[in-house]
Parts: structure tokens; sequence; C-alpha cells
């Protein structure tokens, strides 16, 4: 009983809520994708958790997947973001990212 | 083979193809790429073969036929065959015996056409283009022939339209081209609205273009009234009429008919494809389709007038005519007006072997006559001579083409055991007998018949004395032109022709009614093969049925659609047999005494034309300008009656519309302006713009403290917004 | 879980007959880890002498090569030089720089070592004998191996000072630039085996030089070419060693190092080395098969399987020394020009070279079809 | 028992490394704390059965995400703000906006608890023994049900590299 | 179906890396034992070594754009390189039902893909190090700039 449904469930649960309280809490914009990479992978445990348990089929590991794809190339683009505003703004402090306009 | 879509395009596919290879890159080919253009129809050719050979060999069940449809539009939503609510338009190929004749009529004209145009156009600085254009236009007339709805039949009629027009400006730095390409596009075009009116109307009647559910409503009589403005008519006499209209406009009929002399501007091949053979005969195509139709709206009648006029009218025109392109033009009106009359008088499969047969004589006398034009120089304007009266006594210089023109005259002429008489002849003694069951003024149109056959005996053996026979009336002409030799592409398409203008080749009896049995053909396969459609038996259909199967497999599932046993009663055989023979009798008579005549005025010189030219001076100088018809529509319909009105519509504009409507609405408008200002400073001004204003302004002072940019302040506003919302998914 | 252990266990030879006892008195959880803990203490132990080794390979050989004798002083030929090599290792002074980032700083060599230990695991030694013949094999090993990667990249961070700084970032980059290669060229051969598994993919080639994958089509060949520069560059080796580039950086990542963690980070590089030869060797060289079947599966084909597999791969690591004290290194250009320009699109090219072969020739190999011509 | 082991084992894992992502002040550890916590989830997409998925994540992000975190890291050193290097705590939050945090986060947390009560309390399901390579089956399911979510992607990766090349590109002057 | 697979397969891959972690740390504790502890009198024993001179200012500072671009470029790579690691896996099995033309394509989509992308690269110039380093913009401030091969 230990390894059921429940635990995953509980265990994402709690990534998520680390990755929320990263994301509110940190001013670092690095520090802030961190704590999105953390809701993704919370995301991703529940497919996997939930496709092997309940669908018991594999398109939760497809999505999964996926999921994996997107939030690399989210990280990338992300980061890239972020390194532009710091050589325009000699600043990663997320409220330094305000204006749209460079 | 087993019939689907994609192994009957090809037919289409072929010359499309070297019409696109030759329209991009035709210049850079060797030769300009005229060679892709005879490989491809020949190949098509082939494939319409292949496909006969099929029907001939099943040709007792005369059901025998290939009907693929597929889905072109689909906008339906409904359920339903054909009368799904929403739009949906199949495409289709439909191919039953005549249009396996057709196809096999069109593809073999067409590449003989081919093969002599590389002889014909050599030199000319257009030589490539002319090629694109055959290509396109053999590609939309098999794809005509092929298509199994009147919209695809109008597309094809419409791309077959724009050929003839190119082709017939071919040489567009020729004034007289251009204008005479104009005026048949803008003659067509007259028939052509007509015609998409009638599809439009039936439509609107059936829900559905497709030739087999138009026969199914007919039968069902689902073509009851069609009220147009609140006036109320027959619909299936509308849309009969309608796309009849089209029918003479394409093929030149009496009204309408002006077009094609003028045609005659293009090159002689152009001529002999589009203006004797394919094209004008598509129309006579398109209302042998659409016969049920015409019957239906009996229609027969009028058909069978306008035919019969044409031919005689058209014949009485060609008597007078020097050039000898314009002899053969007027010919081709008047066989085209016996096709149409035979129509009306119910020789179905008559006028179908007509058109066969006249296809195939009339290619082989334009051909001729091309290579006779080719022959004669004039060394003043450096052009090719085309007045008869400058010819003469060619029969030694130009053998061959001599011979070719010899037998599709008699042919034409309607002598005996040439197929030309065997079709004329069935269409002369249905209209006989046709004539003899109404009574009254029916008998016009036999009447008028058999008068024109006379004529066609007479001024085509006066075009023939006048070209071949005799002494040269022009030593320098006659000097320019060599001695013909055997060649390949000029000589052997008018032989072929010419071999297959002989009568067996389409029955086996002189008169066609089995009085004389002719030992080769065993049976007469063209009456078999063609026959008047059955609406009751195209009633028992599902699309299904001859959408997908293999053709044979619905010769053993459908009941014969072609009854090719319809019960005449004793009496009623009797009669027809005997006004067919009464009409053999006559047509003989009257070809043999047309030669005659012919020969002895222009041969024997013994009775000399200019006598009668002096004694009905009136008629002549009528015939020579044509009945006045381009005078009719140039001056009077176009000149006094369009022009007129343009100006009184521009008047009305100006006065009407200008004065009353637009100026005394600046004034309306200019109170209702006054009215308005009011309203606007007061209400809209004060009241709601300001107020909204204000209204924004004391709301966004609460909102404006949510709006830092700050993304974590946003994000933690989605949260709260996504956790009230989970309270209430919760609750 | 009981029956599907049993016949794990039933599937490595020499345990169900002499070990069944172990299992009866252990049941079978605790006898497969005893069994496991035993292989891979092994394999672990293993690992580090082939590092010592490697280093007195090295020094030996570079020797020959330099004409000089090499270490003989301690022991026979000197080939207990590494043990007195360790022994100074551990005697020494460790010295934490006092601007290092303590945390990362001890976290580097573990990074390091956990990899590239943990990489030991598939590594196909014979038929018998293959720690883990995990479904995901060859991914696996890629996957865990770029933890290497990132111990250098940490290792370089966390000791305060630009020379380590920049041999890290170096290190880091051209790690994972030359991972790119490393993992197309192996795809195609995933491509012909149809598997990830190493036990697989071997079994699919067999003994004889005719059936190895590098002589199975032309494009397999470039890819075991592309495949081994590319390791050479994976394993910070000459003449790609830029990260520890004597010359220019004083020692690279590992400068502030001192003691056993330079030991740890010297002999993860020896051990990758390794590694990558043994990878190399199972993929392209037909891994542990000996010639015509020798010894089938008995006890005697399993030693022999596991000589083959180890003369293979001491034969390519004596070419990567042998390249090492024979080519001149490179400048970072020139290392991602190689990589990016040279090496990927070459690998990209076998790729769609060995999917056409598979699907044309239907996985027949060259010799196969010139046989089918006579 | 292994699986219990080894599930214990990466939960623990994950949830020690998220706990000192979410304590520690200075970026670079977070970072390597998040790899701890990636290797947990892998190792609990093993205890699932997920073999080829524990291999991805590895992969991807040991090898991929969490080295560009630390390049980015370290490309955003020096800078006014924290001339010492990557000074942390300025960047790295403060007690009022961790009790921002961790307010929005307690709420989402009831609410999501209150949602998955139902589950916890009616759906008692196990781990069951029995794992299947999923390598293949991936494959198949990539190829057949999900071409076109595969193909997608990587023209997605396609436009991410072009778009993330043209940001992060050092502008020429 | 793929084999069935023994989650204890996995248990030596544990093993080992527990193994490899047991052998650091003791080995540090070894190290920590038995080293001489010398004080060093001059304090500058666990500077940063810097030539000899006293390290300027900290390494930890801006480094060059150049090895994200290439860290950039190498993720694309890498996960396209595992979305098509199953795809190759059942390449065989699908070439011998007859749909190797499917994964055929795939394949060379894939590869597509990625030579686009790296001709992008390529064609902008994120691939060669030295050109685009004379194009790296002055920084305003005078914190100290690393990047390998300015100097």
């Amino acid at each position: 009983m230990m390894m059921g449904l429940t635990s995953y469930l509980l265990i994402s649960l709690f990534l998520m809520i680390c990755g929320i309280i990263i994301m509110i809490a940190r001013k670092n914009i690095i520090a802030i994708l961190l704590g999105i990479e953390l809701i993704l992978n919370a995301s991703a445990l529940n497919f996997v958790a939930y496709s092997k348990f309940v669908a018991k089929n594999f398109d939760g590991q497809i999505f999964t997947l996926f999921i994996i794809v997107v939030a690399a190339a989210e990280a990338a683009v992300g980061l890239a973001i972020t390194i532009r505003h710091f050589q325009i703004s000699e600043s990663i402090h997320i409220d330094d990212a305000t204006q749209l306009l460079a | 083979m087993e019939y689907t879509i994609g192994t009957i395009a090809p037919i289409i596919l072929f010359p499309l193809v070297a019409f696109v290879i030759n329209a991009f890159c035709g210049r850079k080919l060797p030769r300009q790429g005229d060679w892709i253009s005879c490989i491809a129809i020949f190949l098509s050719f082939l494939w319409c073969a292949r496909i006969f050979c099929d029907f001939y060999y099943n040709q007792y069940s005369s059901d025998f036929y290939i009907h693929k449809v597929f889905n072109w539009i689909d906008l339906s939503w409904g359920t339903g065959p054909s009368k799904a609510s929403g739009f949906k338009v199949d495409m289709g190929i439909f191919i039953d015996n005549v249009a396996a004749i057709m196809l096999l009529m069109v593809s073999g004209v067409a590449s003989l056409i081919h093969l002599f145009s590389t002889f014909y156009m050599k030199g000319d600085p257009k030589y490539g283009k002319f090629f694109v254009y055959l290509s396109l236009f053999s590609a939309a007339m098999l794809g005509l022939v092929l298509s199994d709805n009147l919209l695809s039949v109008f597309i094809f009629w419409e791309i077959m339209g724009f050929c003839s027009y190119s082709l017939i400006g071919f040489y567009h730095e020729k004034n007289a081209a251009g204008d005479a390409s104009l005026k048949a596009f803008m003659t067509t075009r007259v028939g052509d609205v007509c015609f998409l009116l009638g599809i439009l109307a039936i439509w609107s009647i059936v829900g559905n273009v497709n030739f087999v559910d138009i026969y199914q409503a007919l039968h069902q009589g689902s073509f009851t009234t069609l009220s147009i403005f609140n006036i109320t008519i027959s619909a299936a006499s509308f849309a009969g009429l309608m796309i009849f209209l089209g029918t003479i406009g394409k093929s030149a009929q009496f009204p309408l008919q002006v077009w094609l002399p003028d045609a005659m501007m293009g090159p002689t091949p152009c001529s002999a494809l589009i203006h004797a053979a394919t094209m004008v005969a598509a129309g006579v195509y398109l209302s042998l389709r659409m016969y049920p139709l015409m019957e239906a709206g009996d229609l027969t009648t009028l058909i069978a007038f306008v035919g019969a006029i044409t031919a005689f009218g058209a014949a009485t025109i060609a008597l007078v005519q020097t050039d000898i392109k314009a002899v053969l033009a007027f010919s081709t009106i008047s066989q085209l007006g016996y096709m149409v009359m035979g129509i009306g008088v119910g020789a179905y499969s008559a006028s179908f072997m007509h058109l066969i047969t006249h296809a195939i004589f009339k290619a082989c006398l334009f051909l001729s006559a091309g290579s006779v034009i080719h022959s004669l120089h004039d060394h003043h304007t450096h052009g090719h001579v085309q007045e008869m009266p400058r010819m003469g006594g060619l029969k030694k210089k130009l053998p061959f083409t001599f011979f070719a023109m010899t037998c599709c005259t008699l042919a034409i002429a309607g002598v005996p055991f040439f197929s030309g008489f065997v079709s004329k002849d069935r269409i002369l003694g249905d209209a006989l007998y046709w004539g003899s069951k109404h009574g009254t003024y029916h008998w016009i149109v036999p009447l008028l018949g058999f008068s024109a056959a006379f004529l066609t005996a007479f001024y085509m053996f006066r075009m023939m004395y006048l070209t071949f026979y005799g002494t040269p009336r022009d030593q320098a002409v006659y000097d320019s032109c060599h001695q013909e030799k055997l060649s390949f592409n000029r000589n052997i398409p008018l032989l072929i022709l010419s071999v297959f203008t002989l009568g067996i080749f389409f029955s086996g009896s002189l008169t066609g009614q089995q009085k004389v049995k002719l030992p080769i053909v065993k049976f007469e396969w063209f009456e078999t093969l063609v026959q008047k459609p059955q609406l009751f038996k195209f009633s028992s259909f599902k699309k299904e049925n001859f959408g997908l199967k293999d053709t044979r497999e619905i010769k053993a599932l459908i009941p014969s659609v072609y009854g090719h046993n319809q019960t005449l009663s004793e009496q009623e055989a009797h009669e027809t047999h005997h006004a067919h023979f009464l009409g053999a009798i006559i047509s003989i008579i009257l070809a043999f005494s047309g030669i005659l005549l012919a020969f002895l005025m222009y041969l024997r010189k013994s009775l000399d034309p200019s006598n009668w030219v002096n004694f009905f001076p009136r008629w002549t100088k009528a015939l020579k300008e044509r009945y006045y018809f381009d005078y009719l529509y140039q001056e009077i319909l176009i000149k006094k009656v369009l022009l007129r009105l343009n100006y009184y519509l521009a008047k009305f504009d100006l006065d009407v519309f200008d004065r009353i409507a637009i100026d005394g609405w600046q004034n309306v408008s200019r109170c209702l302006y006054r009215a308005h200002r009011v309203f606007d400073e007061y209400f809209i001004d004060r009241l709601a713009v300001d107020g909204s204003g204000k209204s924004i302004r004391l709301f966004n002072m609460f909102l404006r403290y949510a709006q830092t940019g700050k993304v974590q302040i946003y994000f933690l506003i989605f949260l709260v917004v996504l956790i009230s919302y989970l309270f209430k998914l919760k609750i | 879980m009981t029956s599907t252990l049993s016949s794990y266990i039933q599937s490595i030879p020499y345990i169900k007959e002499n070990l069944y006892w172990l299992t009866e008195m252990l049941g079978p959880e605790v006898t497969a880890f005893v069994i496991f803990f035993i292989g891979a203490f092994i394999v672990a132990n293993v690992m580090a002498l082939v590092g010592g080794l490697g280093t007195y390979a090295e020094r030996k050989i570079s020797a020959d090569i330099q004409q000089r004798i090499g270490p003989n002083r301690v022991g026979p030929l000197g080939i207990l030089q590494f043990l007195a090599d360790g022994v100074k290792m551990i005697m020494k002074e460790n010295i934490v720089p006092r601007d290092a980032d303590k945390f990362l700083y001890y976290l580097g060599p573990l990074l390091c070592m956990v990899g590239i230990f943990a990489a030991c695991a598939v590594l196909p030694i014979s038929s018998g004998f293959i720690l883990a013949d995990l479904n995901v094999g060859v991914f696996y090993l890629l996957a865990i191996s770029s933890l290497v990667g990132l111990g250098i990249l940490l290792g370089g961070y966390s000791s305060n000072s630009k020379w380590s700084m920049l041999g890290g970032m170096r290190g880091a980059s051209q790690i994972i630039s030359y991972e790119i290669p490393v993992t197309i060229s192996i795809l195609a051969i995933v491509v012909l085996s149809g598997g990830l598994s190493f036990g697989k993919i071997v079994q699919s080639q067999s003994g004889l030089p005719t059936e190895w994958y590098v002589f199975h089509n032309p494009f397999t060949f470039i890819a075991f070419i592309v495949y081994f520069i590319a390791s050479l560059a994976e394993a910070n080796r000459a003449p790609f060693d830029l990260p520890e580039a004597e010359s220019e950086l004083v020692s690279g990542y590992h400068t502030e190092f001192t003691g056993m963690r330079f030991a740890f980070f010297a002999l993860a590089e020896y051990v990758e080395v390794f590694v990558l030869c043994t990878v190399a060797s199972a993929l392209f060289l037909g891994g542990y098969n000996v010639p015509f079947r020798l010894g089938g599966d008995s006890l005697l084909g399993q030693v022999l399987q596991t000589i083959v597999f180890f003369s293979k791969t001491c034969f390519l690591y004596y070419v990567v020394i042998w390249i090492r004290w024979t080519l001149p290194r490179l400048r970072v250009d020139q290392l991602m020009t190689l990589c990016w320009k040279y090496l990927t699109p070459i690998a990209l090219f076998n790729l769609v070279g060995v999917s056409i072969w598979l699907v044309i020739f239907d996985g027949k190999s060259l010799l196969q079809l010139i046989k089918g011509l006579f | 028992m292994f699986v219990k082991f080894l599930f214990i084992a990466s939960s623990l894992l994950t949830i020690v490394s998220a706990l000192s992502m979410l304590m520690t002040k200075d970026i670079m550890h977070a970072c390597i704390f998040l790899l701890g916590a990636l290797m947990g989830v892998a190792g609990l997409f093993l205890t699932l059965g997920a073999d080829f998925l524990a291999a991805t994540q590895v992969m991807v992000y040991i090898g991929g995400v969490v080295v560009l975190m630390l390049f980015a890291v370290m490309l955003t050193g020096g800078n006014e703000l924290n001339k010492r290097g990557l000074n942390p705590v300025p960047l790295m939050g403060n007690k009022f906006t961790f009790a921002l945090g961790v307010f929005g986060a307690s709420m989402f947390f009831i609410v999501v608890y209150q949602l998955l009560y139902k589950i916890f309390h009616y759906f008692h399901l196990s781990v069951v023994d029995s794992y299947e390579s999923t390598v293949e089956k991936i494959g198949r399911l990539l190829l057949t049900d999900h071409i076109l979510a595969f193909e997608i992607s990587s023209v997605l990766l396609l436009g991410a590299l072009v778009g993330a090349a043209i940001i992060a590109r050092p502008k020429r002057n | 179906m793929g084999p069935a697979f023994e989650l204890n397969s996995y248990m030596p891959v544990i093993i080992l890396m527990g193994l490899a972690a047991m052998i650091v740390i003791l080995g540090h504790f070894v190290s920590v034992f038995l080293s001489p502890k010398k004080i060093d009198k001059y304090n500058k024993k666990d500077h940063a070594y810097e030539c000899g001179e006293e390290p300027v200012a900290t390494a930890w500072a801006a480094f060059s754009i150049r090895f994200y671009v290439v860290g950039l470029i190498f993720i694309i790579f890498d996960v396209e390189s595992v979305l098509i690691f199953p795809v190759a896996a059942v390449f065989r099995e699908f070439n011998q039902a007859g749909m190797g033309a499917i994964v055929l394509f795939e394949i060379l989509f894939f590869v597509f893909i990625l030579v686009a992308g790296i001709a992008y690269c390529w064609r902008k110039g994120d691939l060669d190090w030295i050109k685009s380093f004379q194009s790296i913009p002055k920084r305003k401030n005078n914190s100290i700039q690393l990047n390998g091969e300015q100097e």
C-alpha cells in the first residue's frame, strides 16, 4: 500500500508546491526557471503514475516524453531571454524586467 | 481492363501534360516540342481504342457502360443521395456507347490532324504555340466527352471556347483575324450564358447536374414547373431551351451561325479540328446527351425547324462563296443543321452517326483544302491563295489530295456506298416519317432537308470542279504549285481519313434498313450501340452500383438502359421502312441531279452560272451578304438598339440617380445631421464618453495596483483565480 | 516477484547449478543482492585497477615512444608504480581553497566517480557476466556518463580560480558538444541491431571480423571512426585534452584539487577512457564474441569471451595512448569546428545512409551481399 | 523489496532536494539540488516501470538542462548588483516574498488536497510487479498514434533553437 | 511487446553508485586522517593559484556567451536524439513488417530538422569561435571578463 497511487500523487503535489513557492518567492529569474522545471516534473510524474495505475496504457509516458521535450525547449529559450535581459539591463532581478521595451 | 478513374484519366492527362510541357519549356525542346503533342494525343488515341474495343465487343448489351464518381467539393451536412442540405459537387467519368464512339473519333481525328499540322505549320514563327493550343484543346474535348455532369461539361466547354478564340486569332497581327476571334468569342458567349442558366435551372430542380441524376429526376417527374419573377413555366422546357441555346451558340445554328465563317481566319488544321470535326460537334453531342430533357420539354419541333433552316440557309449561302474554306465552312454549318434536325425529328442514332461521319469527311476535306492552299502561292502578296477562281486544273499537280477530296466530296454529297449517304439518308428518312406523321407545316422540315441535300451535292462538286478540273485560270499561281509527292505527314492523314469515308464502316446496308446486305459487315453495329436512353431504366440505380464496380459486373447487375428493343407497332414499322426507302430513293436522285447540274455548269460550261446570277440579282446579293446577318447584328442590334439603350441608361443615371437620389439624399442627410449633432453633443459626449471615462477612472483606481508588470504578482493572481475556480469545481 | 527473479537468476549461468543452496537459504531477493554486490564489487575493483594500470601503461608506452625507459623502480618493471602513486595521493595534505564553494568542491569528484562507475554496470564482459543487461543499455550509458561532464564543470567552478573556471567551462562545453556525434553514430548501430540492450547488440554480431558492425557497411565504418574520435574528446584525451591543457591552463579544472580528490578525477578520467573503449569494442568490434563460438556458454567459453573482449578493449586503449603521444593539441576553435562542422554532419549522413541501407538491403551486410552475388 | 527500497530512496532524494532547493540561498546550489530532485523523479519513473523515461530524464536534464542552467548562472555573473561574484542573497528572496509564496502554495495545497481526497480514499491501487520494456512500445506509439505530435515537437525544437540563438547571439557592432 | 524486464536488473546500478560514493567518501576521510596538517605561516597556501600573485577579484565573473550558445545547440540535438532513439529501436521490426518507409521518412525528417538547425547556426556564425569574439560587446562595468582565447 505504501507504493500506491496515493504516495506518487503526494510526492508530485509536494514538488508542485515547492515549485510554486520558489516561483513566487525567488527574485532571480533563473531560480524561477528552476521552479518551473520542478512544476513540470510534478506534472510528468502525475502523468506516468495515472497511466500506470488507472489508464494502464502508455499514453501517459508518451505525454511525459513530450513534456520533457517542451521543458528542454522552454529552458533553452527562457535562459536565452534571461541572458539577453542581463546583457541589456545588467541585472537578473525579476522586478527589473517590468517593461517589455528594452 | 479494370476501369477506374485512374485508368481512364490518362486519356485527358496525356494531352494535358503535353500542353504543360510545351507551354512552359516548348521553345527549348527540339522541333519546339511538337512531337510531344503528337505522341501524347496518339497515346490517348490508343487508350480510347482500347476502351472502344471493350464496348464494341459488348455491343449486344448496350447497357455496358462506365460511371465512376469521385467527390469534388463536399460542403454538405445533411443525408440523402442528391438533395443533401449544403453544397456538394461530384465529378466523375461517364462512358457509354455514345461517348466511347465519340472518344475514338475525337482522338483519332485529332491525332491525324496533329500529324498534318507538322506539315502545314512548318516554318511558322508561332509553330510551338500552335501545338500548345492543340494539346490543350484535345485535352478539353476529351474531357468534355468523358465528363459525367453538366458542370464539368461547361468547364471544358469554356476551355474549348478559349482555345478556339486564340486559334482563330492565331495570326492576330491581321486585324481581320483579331476581329473574327472576338466575334466568335462574343457570339458563342451568348450561347454559353444561356447554357449556364440552363445548368443553374437544372441544379435548382435536381440539386445536382449529374446526367444520371437528371435522367432519374426526369423519370420521377420532378421537372414540374419553374417560376422566375412569378412567371411559371415548364421547367423541362426552360432548361432544355437554355441548353439548346448553348448548342446553337457552339455549333453555329440558325440565329448565331455568323461566327463560324469568320472563324476560317485561323490556320486550316485548327479549322479542321475545331470548326469542323470536334468543337462544333460538341454542341450536338450535348443535345444528344440531354435528349430526354428536350423530349420532356417538347422542344423537338423547334429543334427540327432550327436545324432544317440552318441546313438549307447555309447550303444556299455556300452556293455563291468563292473562298474554298468559306464553302467548307458553310457546308459545315449546314451539316450541323442536319444533325440538329435529326435530333429534332427523333433520329437519335442517325444524327449521331452523321456527327461521326461528318467529322471524318469534313476533317479530311479541310485538310485537303489546307494542302491545296499550302501548295499555292501568290507572288504579289507573298501569301497563300484561297480563292477558287484563281485555281483550277490542279488534278495533275496534287493527285493524292485530289483522291482524298474526291472521296470526301462523294461522301458529303450523299452518293451511295459512302458514309455520308448512310447517315444523311437515315436522318432524311426519319424526317420524312416525322413529317408524314405530324402532317401540315411539319412537311417543311423534310422539304428543306431534301433541298439542302440537293444543294450540298451541287456546291460541293462546284468546288471540286473549280479547284481541280478544267484549265488553270491563274497561271502564276498554278506554276507556284509544286508536284505533290507522297509525304508522310502530308498525305497519310488524308488517305487514312478518306478510307474511312466508305459507308461499310458504319452500316452494312445501303439504305440502313437492311434492304441491301453487304457480306462484310455482319450487322448494324452502330444502330445496336447507339439507342435512345430509356429513362425508366435509370430509376433503378444506386450510385454505388456503377460508381465502384467493374463494368462487367454492372452488366450482370443492372437492366438494359438503352432499350434497343423498343417495340414499334407493326404498322409503324412498316411506315418507317416505307419512309426510309422513299427517302433513300429521293436523296439518291437529288444527289445525282445536283452533281449533274454542277457538271453542266462548271465543267461542261453548257449552262452559264452568270445567267442565273443575273436572273436573281437580289437573291444573289443576299446570298453573298449571307442574308445580311452580320449587317443585322452589327448595324441594327449593336449600333441601333444597344447603343441607344446605352444612351438612355446613361441619361437615366444622370438625371434620376444623380439629381433626385443623390442630391436629395444630401438634403436629407443635412437635416439628419443637424438633429444628430445636438444629440451627439449632449448625450454621447457628455453622458456616454465622459461618463464612461469617469467610471473607468473610478474603477481603475483599484485595478491600478494589480498592474505592476511584475511576473510573480501576475502568477499569484493567476493562482488565486485558479484556486477559486477549483473551489467552485469541488463544491 | 519470486518467479520473475528466479528466471532472471537462471538467466545468469552457473548460478542455478552452483548457488541454488544460497537461493534456498536467503530467498531470491537477498541472493540477487549478494550476487550483484559481489559482481559490482569485482567490477569496481577491476575498474580501479584499470585506472591504476592505465597510468602505468601510459607512462610505459609514452616512454617507449619517446625511447625512454619509464617507471622501473617499484616492483618488476615498475608495475607497482601506481600503488606507490596511490599511497602518495593518500598521504598528500588536502588543501581546500579559501574562496572555494565547499559543497560543490566536494561534490565534483563524487559526481564524476558515480557517473562513471554507474556506467560500468552495463558493460558486456561476457555472455554470462553482464551486471545489468538493461533494455535501454546504450541509452542509459550515454545518459549516466553525462554526469562526468557535470562533475568536471562543478570541479572547475567550485574552486574559485581562473584556470579551473576556464578548464571547467571548456571541459563541459567540449563534452556536451562531442556527445552529439557519439550519440548519432551509436544510433546508426542501434538502427542496424534493432535494440538498445548491449546483450542484443553484441549477440547480433559474431566472432569473425566479417560479422562485426565495423565492416557491416561503409557507413558503419565511418561511424566507427567518428565515434572513436568523438569519444577521445569526451574523455578529454589528447589531442582534445583542453580542459587540462598544461601549457595553457595550469592544470585545467583540477588545478586546485589535491590528494584523493585529484586522484578521483584522474581515476574517473582513465576509467572513462576504458569504458568508452569497451563500448566501442562492444558496439563495433563484435564485443565478447569468440570466433566460431569456441567453448559456447561453458565456463571455458566465458573465460574466452572475457579474454577476447578485454584484448579488443586493450588494443583500443593502446591506440588511444598512442594517439595521445603522437598528435599535438587542438585549439578551442578548431575543437568546436571539428565537432560541429565535420563530425556531426558526417554522423548524420551516416545515420541516413545506414537507414537507407537497412531499408534497401534488408539489413544484409556488404559481405553477405557480395557472397550473394556468387 | 528492492522496488520498495528504490522507491523510498528516490522519493527521499526528491523531497529532500526539493526542500533544500527551497531553503538554499545560493543559486548554484539550487541548480544542484534541482539535479537531485530530477534524479529522484527518474528513480520514481523507474519504480513505475518507465525505464526509458527514467533514462530520458537523466539524459535530457542532467546532460542538458542543468548544464545549461549552470552556464546561464555563470554568464549572469559579475554585475554591479553583485560585485563579488554570485552573491546570492538579494536575489533569492526575503521573508516577505517567502511568506507570500507559502501563503499561495498553502491555499493551493488545501484545495488540491480536497480534490485528491476522493482518489486517496477510494483508489487503493498498488504497484503491479510485471514490467515490460517500454522502448519498443514507445517507438511503436510514436510511429503510429502520435506521429503528428512527434514531428510537430521536432519542428518546435527547431524553432526553439533558432529563436534562442537569435536572442542569445552577442550584439554585433 | 518488448521483453519483460525485471526491476532487479537495476540493482547493480544502484549498488555501483553506492560503491562509488562510498569510495569517494572513504577516500576523503582516509586522506583527512592520514594527511599531514602543516600550519602555513604566511597564510597563502589556500589561495587560488594565480601564477603566484594574489588572486584578483573572483573567478565567478560573467563569462563568454559562446559557451551558452554551444550548450543551446547541444540541448536541442540531445532532445532530438532522445526522441529518435525508440524509433531507431523499432526500425528493424517495422522494416520486416514492410513499413520501413515510414520510419525511414521519420529519420530523414529528423535529420533534415537537425541539419536545418545546424546550417542556420553555421550560417549565422554561432559555431565558429574566434570570429565572433571580435563582436562581443564592451562591458560598461570593469569586472573581469574571462573568455578562453582572448589572452
